[in-house]
């Protein structure tokens, strides 16, 4: 039996002008097990508060309720006190009697009443209430970042600047990602490799930070604070500890036709390879597909060639297992495979290439030596038709997006205007649906574009581009003066949709966290916490939760990095003790209650129990993890045996006030 | 169909495959046909039958049996497949050991209603064709099977086997049945009449627990309605509240994963239309949320575990029905 | 005897209603139940009730008791109300045998006073069976559908239903009744047509000679159980149906504002029918199987003469989910005695 | 006919913590009056309301249940409100089935910003018990006093 302790606080005249107070408390003080009662100008005072010590100390109190405001306002304040005579602070109840009661009615016979009614209701549930205790768990101080291109550069220089150790998770040879084979960035226009290598040398040079290149995240196992991840690394073929970067093998390499993908294959590289001068690391890696040593076993000219002996064919895919606190997403996008926009005729011409293929064509790095040549005869195109929303504002029922790219106007007028200011005797057109620029200076570029290098926009779609006697014949409308174009062009830049990189998808699955139906990862909140998954410990960072330019992806990388930070920098992490739980001797394991967990919190164990005549019987059982656990109670209705249940909220605690509301 | 059923059971028996058949066993009469274990061939020879007086679904059966040593084997009509695939979905059933046989299904017979027919004293049924043959104390009668067959078999939704190991006889397809006519009409009538018509069935219900224990759905540890800590443990409807409480929460416990076998309504011994209970809640998941059949495969998400941005909201009701 | 042409049967019912509660069977959509006369209803022809008429004495939920809570102060308050005096109507034999098997569980000492107070006010007019059915096997037990017993009995015979007091409460009922004298001979027609079609009925002779005290610990420890059992849904439909299971429950409902006792029909199949605080003897359907056969077919008559606790009205045959019923365990357990 | 006392019903309100019981807290700051009838019950996200408890409700007394949780796409625990939705379209579904006045049992959307709306959601859900009168069909007589 519960010995209750009821306060009835005034809240100055707050309550007490509408609530008759005194009333209030001794009719609850005449419930069943309500041993002390009181009331009291201020419950929240510390005189007020003494006096809820004093009375759980003189009364052996094994449980409060305070009449008084709404527990999002005093809850707190009052558990502390409950801790602060030696009650756990889970045995306090609140009945809002002020916003809910003496604030919204008048006649303070009516309110009197209500106020007795919410009190029972309190007294009902503090009946039922049982010690609650806060789960601790520890926290590896460690992260690990999947992805490593500006979003996951960044977000690891941040979290490593802090003092913790961070490993970075990269699926191709280097870091760098999608920035590293752009040309230029708008709106400085200032050169991308000029501002992204120094970084790239930073992660390698920071002793916090280790790159898993050339590696994928083969498992995750565990909760925020604890995961417990494998990782893939692949088999480069090259000692990564040895290898120097000196780039011997690569010009010896006899393999020389391989379509090379750090330039979207407009040109060829060597079956051994460095993808770009300024990688990092430094390392060669072999191309199995290629090679002729590891195709035939004929060949071996690499191996010949490398004085640090770095070169190993034998080399096997190894499995890392590592322990985080945190993990941070920074998967990163793709532009979509038009091969189904046959109207672009970009299957059927090389001359119609997308923006990120145009990147590498105007890059003094890429093919062409940065000398813009059209790939079919290598010569100066002198009409270029831009088309903006290639798969991107689509209806849905096609092979398109729905959602905006958000990044192609700027990008589509980056390229018009570094055209004309390089090559003044090209006409520039581009195709646009609306030309969105919300971002600082963004408009101001935009216009710059059309005013000052004299850039055609026109407003419409191009609907079909053919090939025609090496030229490109572009059928468009214009729709502000609503008529129709063609125009002969020598080059056709699409603008295509960006999506999420497909690896997403299974990471998703395997961090049990959230995608929307376009494979973008979901915010746990899309306003107020927006660089966090619902799963706890599980962070976003750029692309991979929608699409982004880079000063937003960087100033979200680092607004990841800060929450990271956050969760390092406890040594334990003290959970909210109302949670799930599930009773192992009424569960079924049906997995009702996973499927509605927005956190992953839930998994099943197969588990032995006593049965009659003193058999075992083995059963899956439901388990809730209390660290990852959020107390949403989604699972405890799901559940037809009623064997969840969320403590601080159990069905019996409110059928409780239910029944106390409604008698 | 009998004899072949009853050589595969000998075979499966005899050869290994499986150390345990459950199949139908044989009554005092021709009809009161009991669910059983066979282990012995000769046992399977003397007393297992196939007949249209097979209406057990065996699915539930399998929860326990799938947990003991040893596989067993298990005969399963269409619409039993939709249950037992259900429960593999739901993890109660182990599915390495079971080894599942479909076989065809041309309907149920409803004793009942032959009862109902006023035929009296039955000691024997033979099935010419489309017409039973019914031997009684009181002489020999006639009925047109389709006249009395179980209701769910009036309104069989499948004849398509969903999952097994090895099928006797041919695939069937899932048919286009009439079993939302009864539902659609009670929507059709005013409040008051509704309230009418299920305040005189359900109370009619003496809380024996047959429709709960019978149901491949309700497979829970314990049930709440058991469970002295759950607060709504009932034993016997002492108020009329109660029968309505348990039927709707029985029904809302199995929406989305009832898959309209119909056994409920086959065991009450009030003759309480259950059923349609839970074909409401079928309609109205088909209606408001796509369609949906429960143990039609192991992938879909179950409709109350799964949700779209754009669902209807709740007030869709106010404009459904009389109002 | 006395006699009426079932012409007036209704207006009989309607002279009895006057001064008491008459029930009868009614036919409803969903076979024949006990229902409360009112004018517009008449004698159902089925053989049988869905339900028993046990529940007449034995209802499903009987409140015991109430408790006021006021504050910390509670009151108990009687609602006791089985003072009124009834006429049950058309009750068979294998029903009015159930009520004498009941009789001897709930008037021994200590007597059940709620069970004893209905009792002493009914009246029962029992009415012999003209087309019993292939699930009867009352004979077995003793019992003739011909010649029911009860304060009453009756016949229907070629238009007319004929009366035979057979108690004083029965002489008492028939006396201001608006009847003939006479139609013995059409009474004994009938009896030996019924008699002649009980020989007919397929369960005959059923072997329960080895059902006895002294056999107990050979069934009771008998393998066959597993098999028997294995079906079982473990539903209370066989004993809520049946006429002779008396299991009940005592509960208290909290009412928000005090507290009512009451009991309810309780049902062995049930897994926490044997619930102790402790633990649970009964662990598995084959025990609770077990008990309700044992109970019925070893205990009972072990403590009552010989009697067994079933009537043979066969509601567990046509009732069982599964078909799994007492003549099944009957023929199951005490054939291959018989063949020892 | 004698004339009965006003019919002044009991309206249960669950109320998710994160949204509408703010909205709720907000109502009574801004001193926005509704009925006293409407007790408020606290749960953490309204997908923890088990049908159970509406039927609870009911049996001990409640003439009106309504619930309110933060707007489809704002809940707090992401996903809550959306499988809510669904229950208690079924649950309202079957119990107009049952021939159970549809309008007894609502839901309602309200953000920690609505205090005015759930002030106004509150009248009209008051309004509307008191016109349908006394809950008759879901009674518990054992419950009446």
């Amino acid at each position: 039996m519960q010995r209750i302790g009821v306060f009835v606080c005034w809240c100055g005249s707050n309550i007490a002008a509408t609530v008759d107070v005194k009333k209030v408390a001794e009719t609850l003080g005449k419930e069943p097990c309500v041993v002390y009662y009181e009331n009291y100008q201020y419950m929240c005072s510390e005189e007020g508060q003494n006096k809820i010590i004093n009375a759980i100390h003189e009364h052996k109190l094994s449980g409060i309720v305070i009449c008084s405001c709404s527990p999002r306002m005093h809850e707190a304040t009052f558990r502390r006190t409950a801790q602060k005579a030696g009650l756990n602070p889970y045995m306090v109840e609140i009945a809002n009697i002020r916003e809910q009661c003496s604030w919204i009615h008048k006649d303070m016979a009516t309110a009197t009443e209500k106020a007795i009614i919410l009190g029972r209701a309190a007294i009902a549930k503090v009946h039922l209430n049982t010690p609650l205790q806060a789960g601790e768990s520890p926290v590896v101080k460690r992260a690990l970042v999947i992805g490593g291109g500006i979003a996951g550069i960044q977000t690891a220089l941040d979290i490593a600047d802090a003092g913790f150790e961070v490993d970075i998770v990269e699926k191709k040879p280097t870091i760098g990602g999608k920035m590293s084979q752009i040309d230029k960035t708008f709106p400085t226009l200032d050169c991308s490799a000029c501002i992204l290598t120094p970084k790239m040398v930073d992660v390698a040079q920071n002793e916090k930070i280790h790159i898993y290149s050339y590696s994928e995240v083969a498992a995750v196992k565990g909760f925020v604070g604890n995961f417990d991840v494998t990782i893939k690394r692949k088999a480069r073929y090259v000692k990564e500890e040895l290898c120097t970067g000196c780039g011997a093998c690569t010009e010896k390499c006899p393999q020389k036709k391989v379509p090379n993908d750090f330039n979207l294959g407009l040109d060829n590289k060597h079956a051994i390879y460095i993808p770009f001068a300024q990688a990092v690391p430094k390392v060669a890696t072999i191309d199995p597909d290629y090679c002729m040593m590891l195709k035939t076993g004929k060949c071996g000219v690499c191996s010949k060639v490398c004085a640090a002996g770095a070169i190993d064919y034998k080399q096997q895919d190894e499995l890392v297992q590592q322990q985080y606190g945190a993990i941070v997403v920074a998967t990163g996008y793709n532009p979509i495979d038009l091969k189904n926009y046959d109207e672009f005729a970009y299957s059927q011409s090389p001359d119609v290439v997308t923006s990120l293929e145009f990147e590498r064509l105007t890059n003094a790095a890429g093919p062409t030596g940065g000398v813009l040549l059209r790939p079919s005869d290598r010569q100066h195109p002198h009409t270029i038709v831009f088309v903006q929303c290639v798969g991107s504002r689509e209806s849905g029922e096609g092979c398109g997006k729905t959602y905006c790219s958000k990044i192609c106007c700027m990008y589509t007028a980056k390229h018009a205007m570094l055209t004309r200011e390089k090559y003044p005797d090209t006409e520039v057109y581009v195709f646009y649906i609306d030309v969105r620029t919300p971002g600082k200076n963004f408009d101001e570029f935009y216009r710059r574009a059309v005013e000052e290098y004299g850039v055609h926009y026109i407003k419409g779609m191009v609907g079909k581009v053919s090939p025609e006697n090496g030229k490109l014949m572009v059928q468009a409308s214009d729709l502000l003066d609503n008529k129709q174009l063609k125009i002969e062009a020598d080059l056709v830049v699409l603008a295509a949709a960006i999506e999420p990189d497909p690896s997403a998808r299974p990471l998703a699955t395997m961090l049990t966290t959230q995608m929307d139906t376009n494979d973008f990862f979901t915010e746990a909140h899309p306003k107020l916490r927006p660089v966090e998954s619902a799963t706890a410990g599980i962070f976003l960072s750029g692309c991979c939760q929608g699409p982004k330019d880079i000063p937003e992806t960087v100033s979200q990388a680092s607004a990841c990095a800060a929450k990271v930070i956050g969760l390092l920098a406890k040594d334990k992490l003290l959970g909210n003790p109302c949670v799930a739980e599930s009773n192992e001797l009424m569960c079924n394991g049906c997995s009702s209650c996973e499927k509605v967990c927005p956190y992953g919190a839930i998994s099943y164990v197969d588990k032995e129990f006593k049965m009659p005549n003193r058999t075992i019987a083995v059963r899956r059982v439901a388990n809730v993890n209390p660290a990852v656990c959020q107390g949403c109670g989604a699972c405890t209705v799901a559940c037809p045996s009623g064997a969840m249940d969320l403590k601080g909220f159990s069905n019996s605690q409110i059928m409780a006030e239910v029944d106390a509301i409604c008698k | 169909m009998q004899e072949v059923i009853k050589q595969k059971a000998i075979e499966l028996l005899s050869s290994g495959k499986a150390d345990r058949v459950l199949g139908w066993k044989e009554g005092e009469f021709f009809y009161d046909i009991t669910p059983a274990v066979f282990t012995d061939v000769k046992e399977i020879e003397e007393k297992f039958v196939y007949n249209a007086f097979c209406g057990p679904n065996f699915s539930k059966y399998l929860v326990a049996e799938s947990r003991k040593d040893g596989k067993i084997a298990v005969f399963l009509k269409p619409c039993d497949t939709y249950s037992f695939q259900q429960l593999l979905k739901e993890h109660r059933i182990l599915r390495d050991k079971v080894y599942a046989v479909g076989i065809p299904c041309d309907g149920m017979v409803d004793i009942e209603k032959i009862r109902q027919k006023k035929i009296k004293g039955i000691t024997g049924v033979t099935e010419a064709g489309e017409v039973l043959q019914i031997d009684t104390i009181y002489g020999k009668k006639e009925v047109a099977k389709k006249d009395v067959l179980a209701e769910r078999c009036e309104n069989c939704k499948s004849k398509k086997h969903v999952v097994y190991d090895e099928l006797i006889g041919e695939e069937g397809d899932v048919l286009d049945s009439h079993r939302f006519d009864l539902v659609e009409k009670i929507e059709a009538m005013s409040e008051e009449e509704r309230f009418a018509f299920w305040q005189n069935e359900l109370s009619r219900c003496i809380r024996c627990n047959a429709c709960r224990n019978v149901c491949p759905a309700c497979t829970c540890e314990k049930c709440v309605f058991d469970n002295p800590a759950s607060g709504i443990d009932q034993k016997a409807a002492a108020d009329s509240f109660e029968e309505k409480m348990f039927h709707i929460i029985r029904a809302f416990h199995v929406a989305g994963r009832c898959t309209d076998c119909g056994e409920c309504s086959r065991v009450c011994p009030q003759n309480i239309p259950l059923h349609l209970l839970n074909r409401k809640f079928i309609k109205d998941i088909n209606e408001f949320y796509g369609e949906y059949q429960a143990g039609a495969d192991m992938e879909t998400r179950a409709p109350l575990t799964d949700y779209q941005t754009d669902d209807c909201e709740p007030s869709v009701i106010l404009t459904k029905g009389d109002q | 005897m006395k006699k009426i042409s079932l012409e007036k049967l209704n207006a009989l019912f309607a002279e009895i209603a006057e001064t008491k509660a008459l029930y009868l069977p009614v036919d409803t959509e969903t076979g024949a139940q006990y229902q409360k006369w009112e004018e517009g209803k008449t004698l159902s022809s089925a053989l049988n009730t869905v339900r028993s008429a046990k529940d007449f004495f034995f209802p499903q939920t009987e409140s015991l008791v109430h408790f006021k809570v006021e504050g910390k102060k509670i009151e108990i308050m009687d609602v006791r109300d089985e003072g009124a005096p009834f006429v049950i109507f058309g009750v068979r034999g294998c029903d009015v045998k159930s009520f004498e098997l009941l009789d001897r569980v709930f008037l021994q000492d200590p007597v059940d006073t709620y069970y004893q107070n209905r009792r002493n006010n009914a009246i029962i007019v029992s009415l012999a069976c003209s087309e019993p059915e292939e699930t009867c096997f009352c004979h077995s037990f003793g019992i003739s559908a011909a010649d029911p017993a009860g304060d009453v009995t009756a016949w229907i015979k070629d238009g007319e239903i004929i009366f035979r007091a057979n108690t004083e409460k029965g002489e008492q009922l028939l006396a201001p009744l608006p009847l003939e004298e006479g139609g013995e001979a059409k009474a004994e027609e009938a009896r030996s047509e019924i008699e002649a079609i009980t020989k007919k009925l397929p369960l005959q002779n059923l072997p329960l000679e080895k059902f006895k005290a002294e056999n107990l610990m050979d069934f009771f420890n008998d393998p066959k159980w597993a098999s028997l059992s294995q079906s079982c849904l473990g539903c209370g439909t066989c004993t809520f149906v049946c006429p002779t299971c008396h299991c009940f429950d005592i509960r208290d409902f909290d009412t928000g504002h005090g507290v009512q006792r009451f009991r309810c029909w309780d049902s062995c199949m049930y897994r926490d029918f044997s619930q102790m605080a402790a633990a649970n003897p009964r662990l598995s359907q084959l025990e609770r199987f077990r008990q309700r056969f044992m109970h019925k077919l070893v205990y009972y008559p072990a403590n009552h003469e010989g009697r067994f606790l079933c009537v043979g009205c066969g509601r567990c045959l046509s009732r069982c989910p599964i078909s799994m019923d007492i003549v099944k365990v009957i023929k199951e357990l005490g054939g291959e005695r018989d063949a020892k | 006919m004698q004339v009965e006392k006003n019919f002044e019903p009991t309206v249960v309100a669950f109320c998710c913590n994160w949204c509408s019981y703010a909205g709720a807290d907000l109502s009574g700051n801004n001193r926005i009056q509704y009925p006293a009838n409407v007790k408020i019950i606290r749960i953490p996200c309204s997908c923890r309301l088990n049908p159970m408890f509406i039927l609870r409700a009911f049996q001990r007394g409640a003439d009106g249940v309504i619930l309110c949780g933060c707007h489809p796409g704002d809940c707090h625990y992401t996903s809550g409100n959306y499988f809510a939705r669904r229950r208690m379209t079924l649950l309202f579904s079957m119990l107009s089935f049952l021939g159970i006045e549809k309008e007894r049992c609502r839901v309602e959307w309200v953000s920690a910003a609505e205090g005015a709306k759930f002030a106004a959601t509150m009248n009209d859900f008051v309004a509307t018990i008191t016109r349908l009168g006394e809950n008759k069909k879901l009674e518990d007589l054992r419950c009446k006093k």
